[in-house]
Order: structure tokens, then sequence, then C-alpha cells
């Protein structure tokens, strides 16, 4: 009983003091939104987001490269946790999914105003006080802020076209012989 | 104007293959063999054969159905056909309907179309599932039959055939002779010396010829060398996987059998017995589930070879050639790994070669 | 979480560790004596399906006998005895089975009939090897009441083998195992019968 | 000798920690995505199996039998395994960093893995010496490697097919898994021989 | 987060159930479920350890400092198997003999140990409870859901042996399903229990996908 | 001379005899010629003329501009139309600026350099300048200006020519009759080249399906020492530069770098006969032989045509469509390197080297089925790639993974989508990998340099912020500016691309 008793706590004691000293000695610096990230998984470390466990999910979400679905054993409510963690500091805007555009500034209707020039961030525009602005295509990132700014509307966007030097093949198309029929 | 199609990068011509026909070859090389077997054994086989192959393409047909795939090019490409056969030829020939039946199931349900179907499938679709029917159903899979061939004397009649395969008129018992595999086994569990027991089995010549109770595949050796041998010549298959694995087979054998005879048969026991022949150059060969680098074949049928002596050997099973199959299946993936051709201009490693050594003129 | 010095964490695991370790201690104490008992019970419970209860007056689990068996092992062999004369021995053998052994228990009378034999444990296959356990067929009742010379020694042969006893069909090798183990387990009684059947 | 060796290729192949004994699942199904991934874990953990199987044997042998604390074996033992991943971790991280930044993400995962605490629960029930529990459990982590290590090969392929979308992730990792058992089921019997 | 007594309920059920959704404690999973019966017993006595350990959690969590938290659930969990392996030996040890190697193995058993950290460690006394106990119940639901289709698919039975686990008053439950001699041996041995898991998960995918919910691909990186 | 084993490759239906008894006849001149700006590798060229001029046969039409460019000339004498977006002769069938030149029919010479009247004397930069200012390109496909590498002397140290008789191309005679007709003018070619390059060793490798091309080689190669004639075995794809070094000289070129880095350049017989003409006659680059072949045409020819003729005026001179049908596909170059063509009004430019109208039987092309893993592409992959797993990643959208595996080493010789008994577009899968991860690296770019403008704008507000409160605090001393700010120097402003 006593051997039992106080041989027991003497293990838990040796343990507790070895991960303290370790914790102290040998603590890793985190970055502070990995930190909260990862507390908010599970740490389960089951591996099963393809991470090797919770702290390099942290990472990876921290880094924006897996989904916040990644966690299967924290479930939805996890997902959501991480959602509103995260959605607080990257808001996705649309911009991504559309399609690659640029703008373009009609001549006969610039004023020379300015204001398309402060807004683009790349400096894609060049012009100078009352006079015609235009866009430099190459920098023109497609960000559209010049098309809403723009008082007469005289920024247009449009679609990048593919030249000859840009275009490659398509990917094959999935085998006509299936799929066509499919129903999920 | 005319405009042309510009839809496909080349190149514009193409060689005059396809998968059918490759399929279509496979079993031209099987039909020799099997035409014997199934005179060997008669009716009976004939409704099994029948119906495994008929269950597979019965299966696959249903499969595609339900994943809304059309049926034409898959069930047309005759993979589903040539599985159900591979798997007849391995089922005891007097086996019931209802084996044929499970076996398509887990052939072509399990291992193939839960995988996506053909070419996708990780694992031997006729080897998982006779190695599934002979672990689910032990009697019925090891209870095989002298033959009987056709039209001779003591041979069943249709309709006696009919009830063997589809209702139950022999007990088991009463046709079951074990496969030379299997007498050696079962006497060496009972301290039955090899040398001894050997005695029991057909001699070599018939085994060759297949006179001799076992699978169908088993028991026409020499048609279904003639076949593999064949299928080399048409270059389907290559030589790297059956020499491989014959070649372990055999040096395993004879090198064992050398030092300790009692404990263990002979290399050339071991090449006519069994499935040695049908799972080197049919089964093992298998494009899908094998490696596609040469090299990576050599490793593959040196596997196949090595693994099949030891669970002949040592494990619980009498034949190890489906099992050795499988497990080299599963190997397949790390062997295409570790064995891809050198690339142009790399080493084996990937680094790009150092230039060669030049002189200044 | 603050973040403490290692004694805090040592404090911390030891405390429940202590305290856990005080709950199970405890909890072993109550429960010690009940499982002694279904230890005794289960080892009581295979012996009576070999020794008849009416056999004995004494328990036979308290009157153990170590004996060298045949190929060195010690076997262990519990006596029944009725106004201290031994009625009937049991002692485990083993066999071995198509996967891997399989042990038995054998209950003899004085006169080495056998008054039971029980499986305790084998890895035969479900279905077809496992059909020893009496629970599956009654194949493993037959031998009560045979002796090694009846049938006669070489006929103690599953009949695949020229012996008496039938094999189950597809699997020969579960009950040729356990034949040969029952026969050796007599003749394990015979050479050391009278050293079983001493009175202390 | 032949017996330690059977006692291997037992552990090994015949009696797998993960296909015939169940043990180790969850990494099993979790981290063979990818095979790297899957080496990794499989070193680190044959490692950590080693180890507090040792450690587990010593506290078996030296406190738990003579004490007759049997009861506080899981306990115990489950200590001694979270100390060894600990421990592994803090000399690995001091001998070789870089053995570190390729192990040492795998550590925290092993203290909740079935294979580690079934293995020290196997060696007791078996009754081995120390030489012997030792090669025993490293045995069996090698096959749990060699399993993690085919299976992943195995998924990475799978990964690859046009799995129907019902079945597409765990469940035909699944099924892969159990067409692997059934391929290892040709072992069984090796040792009755 | 105000507790949602029924989501944790539906969650620990169906929804995140420990098997069927989160793929953790395969290794009870697949060595007990060869008959419904064994199932069952293993599933009642992960849950009281569930539900056990969840409580005790989640009451100390206070005193628990970060560093030392694993060991202190581990220790937790392993203290509550300990008793559940001496009180079943004690007094339900038919059912002990059953399951025998694994009820020491709960401990390490995933699951537990998740759903402390991912629950227990964060929210009160009350709700850890009920998440406890229902992921427990969902856990055993889901081994004796296994359980049953392989000993109907292996043996032709079903709740073989039942009395011997619940006494003799469940006798009514044994079933025969399939005639004897009919089983496919394979469902009971290891192959059998991969299987039968991997079929019924994608069960439950389609019954998920046929009510409208998003199916969670689990492991959006293995997605075929 | 002893040969060096290559892995793999395939022994396609060659189906040359439609042609190679044919001899080079030349095309009439067409009414219209159009003439891409670019036709080769590099840059494109840039017009000297306008529209409305008048030139004469061998004229500048544009010059070549940048390093690795090459000028274009006028093929026969006329008028320039325009200068405008003209369908290319590219799968894309996209517009690219081409100068549109009428003919007038009198095909008059303008005037040319002299030729050089001892080439082996003459200094190699000359020759180089003259190869250069002919516009010569490569004629084996690549079209890489031929004179960027005749200027390979310099920096890499070589020993060997190797002139690229192999034709390795199902359907194509046009070397074949080039080396028959004119082997001379390609000895000479291949040896002025040798000079240029500095070279005593010229190894002149053809295969052995081509006797008659051998033996008039091995004649025309006879009087001169160092220069040898190699039969080289029929297997596609012989003709790939690496493989042929490797196949005659065992030396095998490092991923990521030249031929010539382990000494050794590659000229295609072609090429060596145009520089025979632009060297000893001063000739520019204005025609090349091609071959006009396949099952949908009335008759197969090889052909001699100015650069920019339409290939319906080809088509048209080998009698049209046969029976009026129409081919199942249009192709430039040979049927397992070249491109479909989307049009008939799309011009012969300087890397054409066929016209193939395909019919569907011989195209054999068929709906694509699942790969069964046969590993026939990879035996035959010359490169030692494994196809099937790369087009697996890449089917999957892995561009990563199939960049590991190799996709960047693959040259497109088509010898795995030939043999795959399943029909899987293994190349096109390598094509858009390949185009695929050039957009992502220019995207890459694209942004690094898109970040770099956002950063030197942030630099600049901060700079104008910290100017105004500057001024402001000066401001506070002196008199307010009334001047409103924003207006920052133009030059500021603009930011080079
Ligand atoms: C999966 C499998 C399990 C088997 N299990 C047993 C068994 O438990 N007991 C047994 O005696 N034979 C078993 N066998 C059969 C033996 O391999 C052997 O064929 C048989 O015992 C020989 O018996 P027979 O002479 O009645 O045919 C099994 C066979 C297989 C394929
Ligand atoms: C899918 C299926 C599986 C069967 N499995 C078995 C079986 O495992 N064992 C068996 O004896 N009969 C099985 N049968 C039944 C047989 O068709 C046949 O009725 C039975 O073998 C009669 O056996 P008996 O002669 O032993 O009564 C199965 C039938 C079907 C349709
Ligand atoms: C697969 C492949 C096949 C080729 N076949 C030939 C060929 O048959 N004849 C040829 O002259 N060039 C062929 N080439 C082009 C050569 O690699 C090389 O670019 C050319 O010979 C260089 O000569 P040039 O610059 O004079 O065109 C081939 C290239 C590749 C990638
Ligand atoms: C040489 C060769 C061998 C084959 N062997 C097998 C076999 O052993 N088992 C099988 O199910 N299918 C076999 N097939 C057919 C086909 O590859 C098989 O159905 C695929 O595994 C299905 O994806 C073979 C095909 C060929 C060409
Ligand atoms: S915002 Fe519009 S009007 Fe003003 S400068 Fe820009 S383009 Fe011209
Ligand atoms: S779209 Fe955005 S990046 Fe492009 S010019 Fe307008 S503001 Fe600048
Ligand atoms: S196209 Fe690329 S991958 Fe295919 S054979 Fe040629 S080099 Fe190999
Ligand atoms: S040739 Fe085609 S079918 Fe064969 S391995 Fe290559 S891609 Fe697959
Ligand atoms: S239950 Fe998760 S590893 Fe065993």
């Amino acid at each position: 009983m006593l051997v039992a008793v106080g041989s027991l706590a003497l293990m838990g004691a040796t343990l507790g003091t070895v991960l303290g000293v370790a914790s102290r000695y040998l603590a890793v610096k985190s970055d502070p939104l990995e930190a909260d990230l990862q507390a908010l998984l599970p740490g389960s470390q089951c591996g099963q987001c393809g991470y090797v466990g919770c702290a390099p999910a942290a990472a990876a979400l921290a880094k924006g490269e897996a989904p916040v679905t990644l966690c299967i054993p924290g479930g939805r409510a996890v997902a959501e946790r991480l959602a509103r963690r995260l959605g607080l500091e990257a808001d996705l805007s649309g911009h991504e999914d559309a399609e690659p555009q640029y703008a373009v500034i009609d001549e006969k209707l610039c004023i020379g105003c300015l204001r398309c020039f402060q807004e683009c961030t790349t400096d894609a525009i060049v012009g100078a006080a009352k006079q015609i602005h235009t866009v430099i295509a190459d920098n023109c990132h497609g960000c559209a802020k010049c098309f809403q700014t723009c008082p007469t509307q005289a920024v247009s966007m449009h679609k990048i076209q593919i030249n000859l030097a840009d275009w490659h093949w398509q990917k094959p198309k999935l085998r006509s012989g299936l799929k066509t029929r499919r129903r999920h | 104007m005319i405009v042309f199609r510009n839809d496909r990068s080349g190149p514009f011509t193409h060689a005059p293959n396809s998968v059918r026909a490759v399929m279509v070859t496979v079993m031209l090389a099987l039909t020799p063999a099997t035409l014997f077997d199934l005179w060997l054994f008669g009716w009976p086989a004939v409704f099994l054969f029948t119906v495994t192959v008929g269950a597979c393409v019965v299966f696959e047909a249903a499969c595609l159905q339900l994943q809304g795939k059309l049926l034409l090019p898959a069930l047309g490409d005759g993979s589903a056909v040539l599985t159900g056969w591979l798997l007849a030829m391995t089922l005891p020939p007097w086996a019931p309907w209802w084996i044929g039946v499970l076996g398509a199931v887990f052939a072509i349900a399990l291992a193939k179309h839960l995988f996506g179907g053909i070419g996708q499938n990780v694992f031997n679709p006729a080897m998982v599932a006779r190695v599934a029917l002979l672990v689910s159903f032990p009697v019925p899979m090891t209870a095989f039959t002298l033959p009987r061939p056709l039209f001779s004397a003591g041979a069943p009649g249709f309709l006696d055939s009919l009830s063997i395969t589809f209702g139950h008129a022999v007990g088991l018992d009463t046709i079951s002779a074990a496969s030379a595999l299997g007498t050696i086994k079962t006497e060496l569990s009972r301290g039955v010396p090899v040398t001894q027991s050997m005695a029991e089995t057909p001699d070599l010549l018939h085994m060759l010829i297949g006179l001799r109770p076992g699978s169908m595949g088993e028991t026409s050796a020499l048609l279904i060398l003639l076949g593999g041998l064949w299928l080399l010549h048409r270059k389907v298959i290559s030589w790297h996987v059956p020499v491989a694995m014959m070649t372990t087979l055999f040096a395993l054998g004879a090198l064992f059998h050398a030092v300790a005879p009692d404990r263990f048969t002979s290399g050339v026991f071991q090449l006519v017995s069994g499935a040695t022949f049908l799972g080197a150059f049919f089964i093992a060969t298998d494009y899908v589930t094998s490696p596609v680098s040469r090299s990576g074949q050599v490793v593959y049928g040196f596997g196949c070879g090595f693994l099949t002596w030891i669970i002949r050997t040592f494990a619980g099973y009498p034949e190890g050639v489906a099992f050795a199959v499988l497990l080299m299946n599963a190997l397949t993936p790390l062997i295409d790994r570790a064995f891809r051709p050198r690339t142009f201009g790399r080493t084996r490693a990937g680094t790009p070669l150092p230039l060669p050594p030049r002189k200044k003129p | 979480m603050k973040a403490g010095s290692p004694l805090t964490h040592a404090a911390v695991l030891g405390l429940f560790c202590l305290g856990f370790g005080i709950v199970l201690a405890v909890t072993h104490l109550v429960t010690a004596d009940a499982i002694q008992q279904r230890t005794e019970d289960d080892k009581q419970k295979s012996l009576t399906q070999v020794i008849p209860a009416g056999l004995h007056d004494n328990n036979p689990l308290a009157d153990v006998l170590t004996v060298p068996g045949a190929d060195g092992k010690a076997v262990t062999v519990f006596r029944a005895t009725r106004e201290h004369r031994v009625t009937a021995v049991a002692y485990e053998i083993e066999g071995n089975g198509y996967a891997g052994e399989i042990r038995l228990m054998l209950g003899l009378d004085a006169e080495g009939r056998i008054l039971g034999v029980r499986v305790l444990q084998h890895k035969e296959t479900p279905g077809l090897g496992d059909k020893i356990e009496p629970a599956k067929s009654d194949w493993i009742t037959r031998f009560t009441g045979l002796s090694l010379g009846a049938p006669p020694v070489e006929k103690w042969k599953v009949d695949k083998d020229g012996g008496v006893f039938d094999h189950f069909s597809g699997a020969t090798i579960t009950p040729r195992g356990v034949v040969a183990a029952i026969r050796n387990g007599l003749e394990f009684f015979s050479a050391h019968q009278a050293q079983l059947l001493e009175v202390r | 000798m032949q017996d330690l060796a059977l006692l291997m290729v037992g552990a090994v192949l015949v009696n797998n920690v993960v296909l015939e004994r169940f043990l180790g699942l969850c990494s099993f199904m979790g981290v063979t995505t990818k095979v790297d991934t899957a080496v990794g874990m499989g070193m680190a953990t044959t490692f950590v199996i080693t180890v507090s199987a040792m450690g587990d044997w010593s506290l078996q042998t030296f406190l738990l039998a003579p004490y007759d604390l049997g009861y506080l074996r899981t306990v115990t033992f489950i200590l001694v395994i979270a100390g060894a991943v600990q421990f592994t971790e803090m000399v690995i991280r001091k001998v070789s960093p870089p053995l570190f930044r390729t192990l040492g993400i795998y550590l925290p995962l092993i203290t909740t893995n079935c294979a580690v605490l079934g293995v020290a629960l196997l060696l007791v029930e078996g009754h081995y010496g120390f030489i012997q529990s030792t090669l025993f459990a490293f045995a069996s982590a090698l096959g749990y490697s060699l399993v993690m290590v085919v299976f992943a090969g195995l998924r990475e392929r799978v990964a690859l097919a046009d799995v129907p979308p019902l079945f597409a992730g765990p469940p035909i990792g699944f099924i892969t898994a159990s067409l692997l058992a059934l391929a290892f089921m040709g072992f069984s019997g090796i040792s009755a021989n | 987060m105000a507790a949602d007594y029924k989501r944790i309920m539906r969650d620990g059920v169906w929804d995140n159930n420990g098997v069927f959704g989160m793929i953790l404690g395969l290794c009870p999973t697949m060595a007990m479920t060869t008959s419904a019966t064994n199932g069952l017993g293993m599933g009642l006595a992960t849950a009281a350890v569930m539900t056990a350990s969840s409580l005790l959690v989640a009451t100390f969590r206070g005193w628990i400092t970060q560093e030392v938290r694993i060991p202190v659930y581990i220790l937790i969990v392993a203290a509550m198997v300990t008793l559940v392996d001496l009180m079943m030996n004690a007094w339900m040890h038919e059912l002990y003999k059953v399951l025998g190697l694994f009820i020491p193995l709960i401990v390490s058993n995933c699951l537990p140990l998740a759903r402390l950290e991912a629950f227990a460690a964060r929210e009160p006394v009350l709700p850890s409870l009920v998440d406890g106990l229902f992921m427990g119940i969902g856990f055993t639901l889901a081994l004796t859901l296994i359980g049953a289709v392989r000993e109907i698919i292996g043996s032709g039975t079903l709740f073989a042996d039942a009395s011997l686990l619940l006494g003799p008053a469940f006798k009514f439950m044994e079933l025969r399903i399939l005639p004897p001699d009919w089983g496919v041996l394979m469902a009971v041995l290891p192959p059998g229990g991969f299987l039968a898991t991997g079929m019924l998960l994608a069960g439950k995918r389609y019954l998920d996908r046929r009510a409208g919910k998003p199916v969670v691909m689990a492991g959006a990186h293995c997605v075929g | 001379m002893k040969l060096f084993r290559i892995r793999g490759g395939v022994h396609p239906d060659y189906r040359k005899e439609r042609t190679r008894e044919n001899p080079i006849i030349a095309l009439p001149m067409p009414r219209i010629l159009c003439l891409p700006l670019k036709q080769h590798v590099g840059a494109a060229a840039k017009a000297v003329v306008t529209s409305g001029k008048r030139v004469k046969k061998g004229e500048l039409l544009a010059r070549a501009s940048g390093a690795v460019s090459a000028p274009i000339h006028a093929p026969t004498s006329g008028y320039v139309v325009d200068i405008v977006d003209q369908t290319a002769p590219h799968p894309s069938g996209l517009p690219q600026k081409t100068i549109m030149l009428r003919s007038d029919g009198k095909d008059e010479w303008g005037e040319l350099p002299a030729g050089i009247a001892d080439p082996f004397t003459a200094d190699p930069g000359e020759i180089d300048a003259r190869v250069a200012a002919a516009g010569i390109v490569g004629l084996g496909g690549a079209a890489f200006p031929s004179a960027v590498k005749l200027g390979l002397r310099v920096g890499k140290t070589l020993d060997t020519l190797i002139l690229n008789g192999a034709e390795c191309e199902p359907y194509l005679t046009c070397d074949d009759r080039i080396m028959q007709e004119h082997a001379e003018e390609v000895v000479d070619g291949a040896r002025i080249m040798a000079h240029a390059l500095g070279l005593k060793r010229l190894i002149i490798a053809i295969e052995t399906n081509k006797p008659q091309a051998l033996d008039k080689i091995r004649a025309a190669a006879a009087p001169f020492a160092g220069v040898v004639v190699v039969g080289m075995p029929v297997r596609y794809p012989m003709g790939s530069e690496r493989h042929l070094v490797k196949a005659l000289t065992g030396l095998e070129t490092p991923a990521g770098k030249l031929t010539a880095d382990v000494g050794v350049v590659v000229h295609n017989v072609g090429t060596a006969r145009a520089v025979h003409q632009a060297v000893r006659f001063g000739r520019p680059l204005i025609s090349r032989v091609i071959t006009v072949s396949g099952g949908a045409l009335s008759e197969g020819r090889n052909i001699e045509v100015p650069l920019g003729t339409l290939v319906s005026d080809v088509v048209a001179f080998c009698g049209g469509f046969k029976n009026g049908t129409i081919p199942h596909r249009l192709i430039s170059g040979g049927p397992m390197m070249g491109y479909p063509l989307p049009a008939l009004d799309v011009p012969v430019i300087k890397g054409t080297g066929g016209i193939l109208a395909l019919t569907r039987e011989e195209i054999n092309e068929q709906t694509a089925g699942p790969c069964i893993r046969c590993g026939t592409c990879v035996t035959v992959c010359p490169c030692g790639l494994v196809p099937m797993e790369m087009a697996a990643f890449i089917r999957h959208d892995k561009l990563e993974a199939a960049t590991k595996a190799g996709i960047r080493d693959c040259v497109s010789c088509g010898s795995c989508s030939y043999i795959c008994p399943s029909h899987i577009p293994l190349v096109q899968y390598f094509n858009y990998a390949k185009g695929r991860l050039n957009a992502l690296d220019r995207d890459q770019r694209k942004q690094e340099r898109l970040r770099t403008l956002v950063e030197a704008r942030m630099a600049r507000i901060e700079r104008q912020a910290q100017a105004k409160r500057e001024a402001a605090a000066r401001a506070r001393v002196a008199k307010p500016p009334v001047v409103a700010t924003n207006d920052a120097p133009a030059g500021d402003m603009k930011v080079s691309a």
C-alpha cells in the first residue's frame, strides 16, 4: 500500500520535474497566431489533417496553406473557431477567384484628376495632374480600385488576353468515356 | 474556310494497340490450357468456369452502372473477363457455384471498382478473390478432385454435373483429393519426411502434364508454360517478372533440398507444382499491380518467388503464390519509388550529371 | 495558463499521482478478495468439468502435485480425494493444432479412464478447428470413458491416419493434435500412476 | 538463437502489431498519407517502443512483481512511456539536432499510440528476459514501421486513383488496409514450423 | 460557449462520432468487434472511462499546468481504466475475460485523450460530463454496429453469448441470422474488421449526403 | 564506328515510301507571301519596311533584334502590302505580326553580298556574321538561330560537330532528298560550320533506312579527312540531339546543360545546306524544303517552298485533298513532334519541316482509357522518365510532384503517347504542365515585381508624408505654401517594367 502510493507519487513528481525542466529549457518560440490556432486545435496530435501533429497543422493554418476544415477530430466546432480566429486577421475577399484582369483608361474620358493614381497600390498608373493617365498593364494586378474611384468612368476592366508567348496546351479533358453520367 | 481540330497535341500517330488487344492476347494464351482443363475435369468445371466469368462481367456492369460510368468502354476491354478467367483457373474445379459468384464480388467490386476500376486497383483482383475465398471457405477451397476427363468412365454426366456445381450432390469428402503441395504440407505436419510423402504425389512428368488433382491453373503446367512463352514472344509481357520469380523459387528449392531433403522439396518440384507457371506468367505479370520499370519488375519477381517459397515451406497454407503476389502488390508502390530508370542527364539520385572532365585545347 | 517552476509541475503531477495512487490502492484492497475468488472460481470451473463434483470431498485446487513430464516440463496435477483416497486427477496437456498450441485439461479417474477433457485455450480457425470446443460440437465429449487400452494405443489416432476418432471435414490437423495430446496425457498417467495416486 | 530469430520474425510478420494484434491503428490510419511521414513516424516509434519496453520491463521486474503491485501496471507503464517520449525528445534534441528536426515532430503523437503500451503489456504476459523482451519490442516496432511504410506507399497510389467519391479518403484507406491484412494472413502459421 | 447539450449529444453519437467521425480509438474497434457482444462490452467499458475522466479533468482543470497537462490527463485516464479493470475483474468477470488485454489499452486509446484535450479541458463540468458520456455512447454504438455486421456475416449469429455479458435475462438477444456453416469467415478475421469499418464509414457518408449534410471529407489532403 | 546504346525509343510505322522517291521540286511562286516576324526561337524581328515598299528577292524585310533573333528576307520581288496581325502557324491559332508580301511575278534578285571565296581560310567570326545576316535558323525543327550556335566556340571547349541526318520522324523525307540531291552542298556547309566552330571532327549521322542518302553523302565526304559518315540504327527519336550525341560519342549531356557543354554541336543537314548557300553565294534563307504528305492528300511531294507560302497553296500544288476529303488533322512537322495547324491559311515558316494532312485512320487516335500501368511508356521513354506517373500527378494538378518526377527533363518526343495502349494523351499532359509551370513562374515573377512596386510606393508615400511634416513644421515658422501637394515629379512615378 505504502510502496504503491509512494512509488507512484515519486514517479509523478520526477516526471513533473523533468517536464518542467524540459519546458523551461527547451521551450520553442512560436508565433502568436500559430499559438492561438494551436490552442484552438484539439491537440490530440492524431495526424489526420495530414500534418504530423497539431503544431505543424497550426503553422500551416497560420501560413494559410491549409483549409480551416483540416481537423477531422475537431469537427465543425473547431473549424468554426478557426475560421473566426482567422477571419479577423485575413479577409480573403473575392478577387483571388476572379479571372485575372487589368485596367484600361479611356483617354477620351480621363480628366487627369489623379484619384485612380492615388488608389493604385502598385503604381501601375502613370500620369500627372491634369494630364491623361495610362495603365502599365504589366504592373496592374487587377484590383479594380481605380475602376471604382474614377469619377468619369474612364477606367474599364479587361480580361487578360493570352498571347502567343503565354499560350499553352489545355489539360486533356477527363476521359470522355467515363463520368458522363455522374450522379453525385 | 476549313478549320482543323487543334484540341490535342502530338503525337499524331499511334501504335495500333489497345487495352482490349492486350487482354485478348492474354486470353488466347490461356485458351489451350483452359480447354485442356475443362476436358480434364468435365462438366462441373465448365459450369464453374462459366459462372465465374459470367459473374465477373455482371458485377463489372453493375459497378459501372452504380457509379454512373459508361458501360461499353470498360466492359469491352475484356479485363473483367480475364479476371474471372484467371480466378476460375485458381479455384478447385468442382467447387460449388456460389464460390464463383462470391469470388466475383471480391474481385470486381471489392478489389477493383472500389479503387476506381481498371488500372487503379492496387491489389490483383483475382488473387484478392482467391485468398478471400480461401480464408473464408477453407473446406470447399481445398477440396480438389482427381481428373475425371469428359466422356471417360467415372466422369459425371451432364445432369450429375449440374447438381455438383449448383446443388449438393457430392459430399466433399467423397471427391476430395489433396493437391501435391497440400499432401506434402499435411504429411509434414504429421512428421512424415518430404522424401517419403513425395512418393505419394504424382511423378514430376504427370505433374507437368497435369494428370493430378489441383486447380485448373495448376494441372496444365505445360500448356500454361507454352501460353506464357507465347505471351513473351508477342511482347505482351516481358521476361523480367517470370524469370526472376521462377529462378528464385527454383534456386531456393534446390538449395534447401540439397541441405535437408527430408524437410524441403526440390527445386523442380517447386516449379511444376502448384500455380507456379500460372503465377509467374499470368498473375504476377498483371500490369496494374506490378512495378512499371524493368528493374522494379526484377525485384518484384524475386519477391514473389521468395515469398512463395517461404509460405509454401513454413506457413500454414500449402500454396503461397496468391499470398506472395498480394504481398508484393503491397510493396509495388515502394518498388516503383525506389527502382525507377535513371533520368537522362541525371544521376540515379536525380542531380544533374557532372560535366565530363575536359581538356582545354 | 501560468508558467510555473519545475517544482510546481513536479508538485502538480506528484499530487495527482499521490491522489490516484491512494484511490487505486483502496480500490485494490476492496476488490482484491473478489478477484482472488474469481480466479479460483475459474480454475475450479474447468476442474469440475473434468472431475465430477461427486468424486471428491477435498478442494482439488489445494491438493497439488508437481511431476516432471515426458519433455522435462513440470506438470501440475490436481488431485481429487475422497476419504483420503485419490479418486481422480486432472492436469493440463498440450497439443499442436493448426494455428499453434492447444491447451486442454484432462481428468482421469484412478484407473486411468477419462472423466472428461476440456479445451482451455486454442487458436484454431473459427468454423473449422474450433469444433473442439464443447459449445460448438460434442466431439470432445466422446473421449469420456476411454482409456489407453480401450481403444488400443495404436488406434489412438484420427480415422484418416487409421485410428478410431473422426476428424472434421477439411480440418484434420486440429483433431490430430488433440488426440495426440490426450494419448500423451494418458501415457503420462500410466508412467506416473503410482506417484499420482500415492496418498500423502 | 533460433528461438530468438523465430520470435523476431514472428513479431515482425506473423503477429504483426498492426495487422494481427490491432495496435497503433490510429497512427496507422492517420499518419500514412505520405511515405516520408510514415518513415519518420516508424523510426520515432521504433525508438520509443524499444526504450520504454526496457523501462517497463525493469519496472515490472524490480517494482511491480516483487511488491505484488500488478494493479498499478497500467498507470506506471503509461507514465514511463510519457517519460520515455519526453526523454527521447530531450536526448535527440541535445545529441543530434538534424535528427530532431526529422523525428521531433512525431514524438508527441507517440504517447497515445496503443502499440507502445500494447507491446509493453505483451512483454509482461510473455514472461521474457531482458534481452528477449528488448528484441521482441524492437521486432514488434519494426513490424509496425514496415506496415506503416508499405501502407503509406499504397495510399499514395490510391490517392491518385478515381476512387468513387463515397469511398474516397478514410473508407478506401480501411479497405486497402483490409486487403493488406488479407495478404499478411499468408504468413500465419509460420511459427508453427 | 453556452452549452448546447443537444448538439453535444448529436456530435457524440453521430456527427462527430469517435470512430466514424474522428476515426480514433481504432485499436479496440478492430480488435473487439468480432461479435456484437464484444463490441458492446468494450464500448461500455470505454464509455465509463470517458465519462469519469471527462468529469475529473473538467473539475481539476484549474490546477493542471500546461506543461504537465498531457501526463496528468493520461494519469487520470489510466487511473480510471485501472479502476474499471479492477472492478470488472471482481464483479463482471466473464466480460473481463473476453476483453482481456484491451482494457488496459483504453489508456492509450486516443479517443478519451482527444476528447479531454478538445472538450473537457476547455468547457465547464456539466457539458464535459455530457460530452464524455455521449462520446462514450457513440463509441459503444459504433463498436456494437461493427461487431454486429462482422458477426452476422462471419458466423451468422447476432449477440451470441450476450447472456454471458449481460446476464441470463438477455438470452433472448442471441439470434441466429444465417444457417450454420454459412459464415464468411473473413469477416471475423482481421481483414474483415477493416473492411466492415470502411464500408460502414462509406455508409455513414451516404446517409449524411442524403440528409444534405456537408460531408467533411476526412483528411482533405487524402481525397483521391 | 562504335555506337553507344541509348535507352528506349519506338519503331513507328515510318510511311516514308510515299515521298521517298519524289525529287525536290520548286513550288511556283505564289501571289502572296505571309512572313511572320517571329519564325525562330528568341526575340521577334523588327520590320524595316512599311506597307507599299517595293522589295527585291533577298532584300531585308526585318532585322534581328537582340542577341538571339534572326532577320527576315524577301523570298521574291514584289511589294509589301501591309504588316498586320495574322493567324500564326501555331496550334493556338492566335494572331501574330506578319509582313504581307505581294509577288510581282518577276522573282528579281536584289543585290546580295559577295560570296566568301575560300571560307576555310576566312575568319570564323566572318562566317558567323554571314550566317546571322542570312537569317539562318536551325531547320531541324527547333528554329534556333544558327549563328548563335556557331558562336559557341567562344566560352565552350568543343571537339565535334555532328550533322543530324537522322530524320527519324515518320513521313518526312525532305532531309533524305536534300542529302541525295545536294550531298556536296550539305558536306560543304557542314565543313564550313566545322571551320567556324574551329573543329576538326565532323560526324554526319544518317539512319540506315536512307541507303541512297548514305551512299551519296559518303561519296561527297570521301575526299575530306576528319569527316565521318555513320549509319545509325533506325529508332525514333534517334534524331534528338542529346540522344544522338550519346549514341555517337557516349557523352551524356547533363540535365540543364547544352550538348556544347560536353563539346558537341549538332546541326541539321538542311541547315548545313543553307549555310553553304549563304557563305558561298551570299544567299539569305528565303526558302526551305518540306515534305508534304499524308493519306488525305492526293499526292505526296518534297517541295522547295518560298518562306511565307500559305499552306493552302502548298496543298493545292499537291493536288488538293484526296477526293475532297477533309483531313482529320493538318500537321506542321512530323507526326511525332509536330503540331496541329488550325487552318490552311497559315504560312510555311523557317521551322516548318513538313505539312501532313492525316486521316483519322493514320492518326489512330482513340478515346483515352485509364492507365493500366503496362509500363511500356516507361520502357520507351528515351529520357528515363516515368510518364504514367507524371501524367497522374498532372491529372491531379500536382504540378510540384510532376516537377520532382522530372517533367522538365521530358523532350516531348511523343514516344510514350505513341505506344500507350490506353491512348492516354501523355504528351499533352506534359505540354500542359510545362505551360502551366511557365505561367506560374511568370506569375511569380510578376508578383515579386508588384511587391517591390508596392514597397517602393509605400516608401514614396512615407517620404512625401515626411516632407509634408517637415514642410508643416517649417510653415509654422514661415508662411504656409499655396501649392497643392501630391504632384510628385513624373520621374518618381514612372517605374520601368
Ligand atoms: C484459413 C484456413 C484455416 C484452416 N484452419 C484449420 C484448422 O483450424 N484446423 C485444421 O485442422 N485445419 C485447418 N485448415 C486446413 C488445413 O490447411 C489442412 O488443409 C487440413 O487440415 C487438411 O485436412 P484434410 O486432410 O481433412 O483435408 C485451415 C485451412 C485454411 C486455408
Ligand atoms: C452467397 C452464398 C453463400 C453461401 N455460402 C455457403 C457457405 O459458406 N457454406 C455452405 O455450406 N453453403 C453456402 N451457401 C449455400 C449453398 O448454395 C448450398 O445451398 C449449400 O452449400 C447446401 O449445403 P449443404 O449440402 O451443406 O446443406 C451459400 C449460398 C450463397 C448464395
Ligand atoms: C525527339 C526529337 C527528335 C528530333 N529529331 C530530329 C531529326 O530527326 N532530325 C533533325 O535534324 N533534328 C531532330 N531533332 C532536333 C534536334 O534535337 C536538334 O535540335 C537539331 O538537330 C539541331 O539542328 P538545327 O539547329 O540545325 O536544327 C529532334 C529533336 C527531338 C527533341
Ligand atoms: C499480362 C496480364 C496479366 C493479368 N493478370 C491478371 C490477374 O492476375 N488478375 C486479374 O484480376 N487480372 C489480370 N489481368 C487483367 C487486368 O490487368 C486486371 O483486370 C486489372 O487488374 C483490373 O484493373 C491481367 C492482364 C494482363 C495483360
Ligand atoms: S480617376 Fe479617372 S479621371 Fe481621374 S485620373 Fe484616373 S482615370 Fe483620369
Ligand atoms: S486595377 Fe488595381 S492595380 Fe490595376 S491599375 Fe487599377 S488600381 Fe492599379
Ligand atoms: S514525351 Fe517525354 S516522357 Fe514521353 S517518352 Fe518522350 S521524353 Fe519521355
Ligand atoms: S503506356 Fe499508357 S497504359 Fe501503359 S503505363 Fe504508360 S500511360 Fe499507362
Ligand atoms: S486506439 Fe488509437 S492508436 Fe490504438
